[in-house]
């Protein structure tokens, strides 16, 4: 295996619970405790688990979201759990996040080219409005939209539609690892079909390395080509997508798989 | 005669003083012992439908303009409101997507349950305590004298969902309405409420409606399925013989849709386009626009029902041919 | 619950400490010499001089503090420039009027705007309720000593129903009778008070009729009058109590203008006559007593509170 | 939406708005031609004319001095505006920079926060006495005072809509493209509760009035000479039986305005983002 871009040893994430007064006491949640795994260059690992699992909270921490209590995320070699956020912020362009919520993702107040510009000024990718309406048109296209919908503000789009330009303005930075935290959860399922074979092509496309985090076992066996599945804050059981689908050896990814519904129906797209 | 006939039901809601079609005349029914699944996106009405058979729509911008509802050979659209209150909630129960706040937090879920029973029954206080805790105990709570005095905070979801489902049964009702019941929980607990759901159908015999956007969850729990797109039951059967010939190219989209998890698939077969907005005219058929095999036809003319295999029914000019 | 008390007590602590000190720092902030403000201007330079030895007013500020901390909790909170006399005994003579005044005004409230509120709420759109919820937005327009003026203009100077200023006590001649000296009061202070009540109890429960376990109660069968009061206006019984707790908290002061106009003989009006007399220990006194009173009543709106709604947590 | 297309759509079909929204333009109109329109000097003393009954030339009569009560109330207006403008200007400034400061971030704003609660335990009325105490009468120290009573509520209510927005998705996502403090205060936050602040601004110049009008009556507000419809009141009160007109009007002017904006302020409410209705209560 060549070196991995993102490898995370005993991460620790855990939360004290605001009590009120100062006399209240205080309660820690163990939101991740002891978490650690590779992501190689170009491949897609997924966290996938039930709510409250603390795979959410994995995504954010490594986004400085949420600060780690312990344990090393190296990323390119460097441990970024440490860094400031002076110093984190370079970084940013490199470590994207797409969010669940495509209606809450993006601010209401700005027009679509307003939030794909932002993070170009703000990493030097384009010196001026004419620069970066280039690249926004581009990454537009590379996501399904056309140039046009640059003027236009976020209520104006479909579900589907705000999620495409949500992962556009990951894609505009050209990030090497991408944090997707429920990508399609919140889309029909006609419209999750087309985002999710979006999310795939520009992975592959790019090369870009990936951490898919999700509960829909069936997207994750579609995206990942290894899976770690997380219960409690830890991950229980982790594994190339064949060996944890076809071969569950922990009690827990059992109950999961078994757990699904299924269709009985002649296949229509094998 | 079945327990529940909907025919023709059109529902729309008024959105500033214009009245949008929602559902757009559905028909089905449901009989003793019987699960019917309603399947389909966000928009397709079915929420809607489910209100409209529970009687919820009062006092919502939403109006049923046309259609019959008839529950036991009793036509539920021309009833007054007090009769119409006398069957909810005891011939008739309804559960809810969400189970974190459909129960009242500030009353025991015991209190809430026997609210329920006395409303409809006369019972007195302390025996309706007793049915209560019977009721927890059959939908599995663990501690049930204790649960009883718990309120709805100090449980987890899968539980308010049982409490949900106690409550519902607690009149015995005939028909169980279930608006999206597992869409929020996690799919071990999902799996439990299912079949808890099936478990105690068999036992009572009520008739069940199961609304959802699942179509995993739907085959797996129905004896038979209606699919909606935009106000309308585009096919509809058994479960059996729909699943076994797809034949609406929507029902066939949805399901090639929907990434699986005991094969590989390279690329998902999508539908392309999005689901259409309230109030977007559509000639034909409306699913013609996202449709691979659409014609001239399907833009010109809405098509009607083309029985496939005894009452699997398809709204498709081309059904036969998908079918096959 | 006690322990919770307990520990609710503690935490205002701080709080009281701060505003206490505002309170004591009040003195200060006035141009000129704390002992003679405290003595006022007929002080004589030998008074001046031993005030500011016993209260040590020539040692640092936080000194100051404590000591004049330590007085205030042994019930000493200096003596009136005006009066003469303590501080307290000046305050306390007006606590009567000004109690029975707010207990009067928060039956009004609670009489006028939670009835038409609920009723407001169930005829929501209809003109019913247009014209309750615009007609109380518009008492609460109303500037409270106007409202005061004409009712004393119509009810005791046109109609002679009610005594137009004063209050004996009651016990004074006339013992429980005497309250009529403080219906016009006590309807003056409602008034805006009831308006907002009435907008609050409306606002609530029109937001928690669209929390789905209405639905679930609807779906139950209930009668919606049932539904309508079991369910919608208990929930939002909530936020109204909470409510109710502040506007009483809040009374004591907003009976300044009230007692002004009617001339009574309560705490209120012993603030704005002390302003102008310039008496500021009785000032500074009854701030402190107000503000002590404010937090003390917050305390019972967070312990009525936690019965009201069981998800929060006395523990 | 920008702040001028807000109007139109919160008022579209609420006659009573629209008229209060028309009134308050008149107020406006009066306050800023009162020099122009006032047929009387509003100082000048006429004592054979004194407490003359509303009629021709002396629209709404003389008060005790002989003063054209028409003239000082249109002045008054002028006072209205001021006042009120004024206080919504101290207290969004002082009150909305502290709130949103204090919610975003966190060590400063226990620390703020909790000076802010402190101050809240004086009622308003309490601590604007207060104030007043330390000061002189002057129109500069009411908006003050005024200003800063409600500086504390605002601070509160900035500081809950702050963090509600401070734990949008889409301010997380502004974080992780990198955004620094400022533009995520300035770009993201800021924008969303311009509508919101306008609601809260158009209370706190409802309350403003009917507070500066309280603290005139007292005569604890604006100086007696300033023509305001306070002090208009304060001043002619004992006449109450001998001439009613002269509490009459400037009553009902304080009404109709204070009525006004809160109607305005409640269609603009029922116009924003539904998360925050309730952080802003109005009438």
């Amino acid at each position: 295996m060549t070196e991995a871009i993102l490898s995370i040893r005993d991460l620790k994430t855990h939360f004290q619970t605001q009590a009120a007064g100062f006399l209240g006491e205080k309660k820690v949640i163990k939101a991740v405790d002891g978490v650690s795994f590779d992501i190689a260059p170009g491949e897609v690992l997924s966290l996938v688990g039930e709510s409250g699992c603390g795979k959410s909270t994995v995504g954010r921490t490594l986004t400085h979201l949420e600060k780690s209590t312990a344990g090393q995320a190296l990323f390119d070699g460097q441990d970024i759990l440490t860094l400031s956020p002076a110093q984190f912020r370079p970084l940013r362009r490199d470590i994207q996040m797409i969010f669940q919520d495509p209606f809450a993702s993006l601010n209401p107040r700005l027009t679509i080219e307003q939030t794909l510009g932002e993070p170009l000024f703000i990493h030097g990718l384009a010196k001026n409005w004419a620069e970066a309406r280039v690249l926004i048109a581009e990454t537009l296209d590379l996501v399904g939209m056309a140039p046009e919908v640059m003027t236009r503000h976020p209520h104006e789009f479909s579900g589907g539609q705000r999620q495409r330009i949500g992962i556009a303005r990951v894609m505009i930075l050209k990030p090497k690892l991408v944090i997707a935290d429920e990508a399609v959860s919140a889309l029909d399922v006609s419209i999750q079909a087309q985002v999710l074979n979006l999310i795939k092509k520009l992975q592959r496309d790019s090369g870009i390395s990936m951490l898919f985090i999700s509960h829909d076992l069936g997207v994750v066996r579609h995206i990942s080509d290894r899976v770690a599945v997380m219960y409690q804050g830890e991950i229980v059981e982790m594994g190339t997508k064949h060996e944890i689908f076809e071969n569950p050896q922990h009690a827990y990814t059992r109950k999961l798989l078994s757990a699904i519904p299924r269709i009985k129906t002649r296949q229509v797209n094998a | 005669m079945a327990l529940l006939e909907v025919e023709n039901l059109h529902i729309a809601v008024s959105v500033g003083g214009v009245l949008q079609p929602v559902v757009r005349g559905i028909s089905f029914t449901v009989d003793d012992n019987e699960t019917l699944g309603i399947v389909g996106e966000s928009g397709c009405g079915k929420s809607m439908t489910s209100l409209a058979i529970m009687g919820l729509l009062e006092g919502t911008p939403v109006r049923i303009t046309d259609g019959s509802i008839r529950y036991d050979g009793t036509e539920l659209l021309q009833l007054s409101s007090k009769q119409r209150r006398a069957i909810m909630g005891n011939r008739m129960a309804m559960i809810f997507q969400e189970p974190m706040t459909s129960l009242n937090p500030v009353y025991r879920i015991g209190d809430q349950i026997i609210e329920s029973l006395r409303q409809h029954k006369s019972i007195s206080k302390k025996a309706a305590r007793a049915r209560a805790i019977e009721l927890l105990d059959l939908v599995r709570i663990p501690n049930p004298s204790e649960r009883v005095d718990s309120f709805p905070h100090q449980m987890s979801g899968g539980q308010r969902q049982r409490v949900m489902i106690a409550m519902a049964l607690s009149c015995d009702p005939k028909l169980l309405i279930a608006d999206e019941p597992t869409t929020a929980l996690d799919v071990t607990v999902q799996k439990e409420v299912l079949e808890l759901m099936s478990d105690l159908q068999e036992r009572t015999g009520t008739a069940i409606i199961i609304i959802s956007h699942d179509l995993g969850v739907i085959a797996e729990t129905c004896d038979k399925v209606s699919v909606m797109y935009r106000g309308k039951i585009v096919e509809a059967g058994t479960t059996e013989n729909l699943f076994e010939r797809l034949a609406h190219p929507y029902t066939r989209g949805l399901l090639n849709s929907i990434p699986v998890v005991d094969h590989d698939v390279e690329w998902l077969e999508a539908i392309p386009g999005r689901v259409p907005t309230l109030g977007e005219e559509l000639s034909g058929c409306a699913f013609h626009p996202r449709c691979p095999i659409a014609t001239g036809l399907c833009i010109a003319k809405t098509p009607g029902d083309t029985y496939i295999a005894g009452n699997h029914a398809v709204k498709c000019h081309y059904a036969d041919q998908v079918a096959s | 619950m006690l322990a919770y008390t307990a520990k609710r007590l503690l935490t205002l602590i701080p709080t009281l400490l701060a505003a206490s000190a505002l309170v004591f720092l009040f003195v200060h902030l006035i141009p000129g010499d704390p002992a003679s403000i405290l003595l006022g201007d007929t002080a004589t330079a030998e008074e001046v001089a031993q005030l500011t030895r016993e209260m040590g007013l020539d040692q640092p500020l936080w000194v100051q503090y404590f000591v004049w901390l330590g007085n205030v909790l042994q019930g000493d909170l200096g003596t009136s420039v005006f009066f003469k006399t303590p501080v307290l005994s000046v305050i306390a003579a007006g606590a009567e009027t000004s109690i029975l005044l707010a207990c009067m005004t928060m039956v009004w409230i609670v009489l006028i705007g939670v009835p038409i509120g609920v009723l407001s709420a169930t005829m929501h759109g209809k003109w019913v309720d247009q014209v309750t919820s615009g007609g109380a937005m518009l008492a609460a327009s109303i500037p409270t000593f106007w409202l005061g003026l004409y009712l004393i203009f119509i009810f005791s100077v046109g109609l002679g129903w009610f005594p137009s200023s004063g209050f004996p006590s009651l016990s004074d001649d006339g013992g429980l009778a005497n309250l009529r000296y403080l219906v016009l009061p006590s309807l003056t202070l409602a008034a805006p008070n009831a308006a907002l009540i009435i907008r609050l109890v409306r606002a609530s429960m029109l937001d928690v009729a669209r929390e789905d376990h209405v639905r679930t109660a609807r779906a139950k069968g209930l009668h919606p009058a049932n539904v309508a009061i079991k369910h919608v206006f208990r929930n939002a019984l909530i936020a109204v109590a909470a409510a109710f707790g502040f506007t009483f908290a809040a009374l004591i002061s907003e009976a300044v203008v009230t007692e002004t106009v009617f001339s009574l003989p309560g705490i209120g009006r012993l603030v704005v006559q002390s302003i102008l007399r310039r008496d500021y220990p009785v000032i500074q006194g009854v701030i402190l007593v107000i503000v002590v009173l404010y937090m003390v009543i917050n305390l019972l709106v967070d312990l009525a509170y936690a019965r009201l709604d069981p998800r929060v947590s006395l523990k | 939406m920008s702040v001028l297309k807000l109007m139109p759509s919160a008022l579209a079909g609420r006659k009573l708005a629209t008229i209060g929204f028309l009134w308050l333009v008149l107020v406006l109109l009066a306050a800023v031609f009162a020099g122009v329109i006032a047929p009387f000097d509003p100082l000048e003393l006429d004592p054979v004319n004194r407490l003359a009954e509303p009629g021709w030339p002396h629209l709404f009569g003389t008060d005790h001095f002989g003063r054209d009560t028409f003239s000082r109330a249109l002045y008054g207006a002028r006072m209205t505006v001021i006042i009120g403008v004024g206080s919504v200007v101290v207290a969004l400034l002082s009150g909305g920079l502290i709130g949103m400061l204090s919610a975003y971030f966190t060590k400063l704003g226990h620390f703020l926060m909790r000076g802010v609660d402190v101050l809240m335990a004086f009622p308003a009325l309490l601590m604007a006495l207060v104030l007043i105490t330390l000061l002189e009468r002057s129109v500069a120290n009411t908006i003050i005072v005024i200003g800063i009573v409600y500086a504390t509520t605002t601070a509160r209510i900035l500081y809950g809509m702050t963090l509600k927005l401070k734990n949008e998705v889409f301010v997380d996502a502004a974080v992780c493209s990198g955004a620094s403090h400022r533009s995520i205060l300035f770009r993201h936050i800021l924008p969303n509760l311009i509508s919101p602040l306008l609601v809260q601004a158009s209370f706190i110049f409802a309350f403003a009035q009917l507070q500066a009008a309280a603290l005139d009556f007292l005569g604890l507000g604006l100086p007696p000479e300033v023509p305001s419809w306070g002090n208009m009141l304060s001043e002619e009160r004992i006449y109450l039986t001998r001439a009613p007109w002269l509490l009459l009007y400037p009553g009902l002017l304080i009404i109709l305005s204070v009525f006004s904006m809160n109607l305005v302020g409640d269609a603009l409410r029922d116009n924003i983002d539904p998360r925050f209705k309730d952080d802003i209560s109005g009438v």
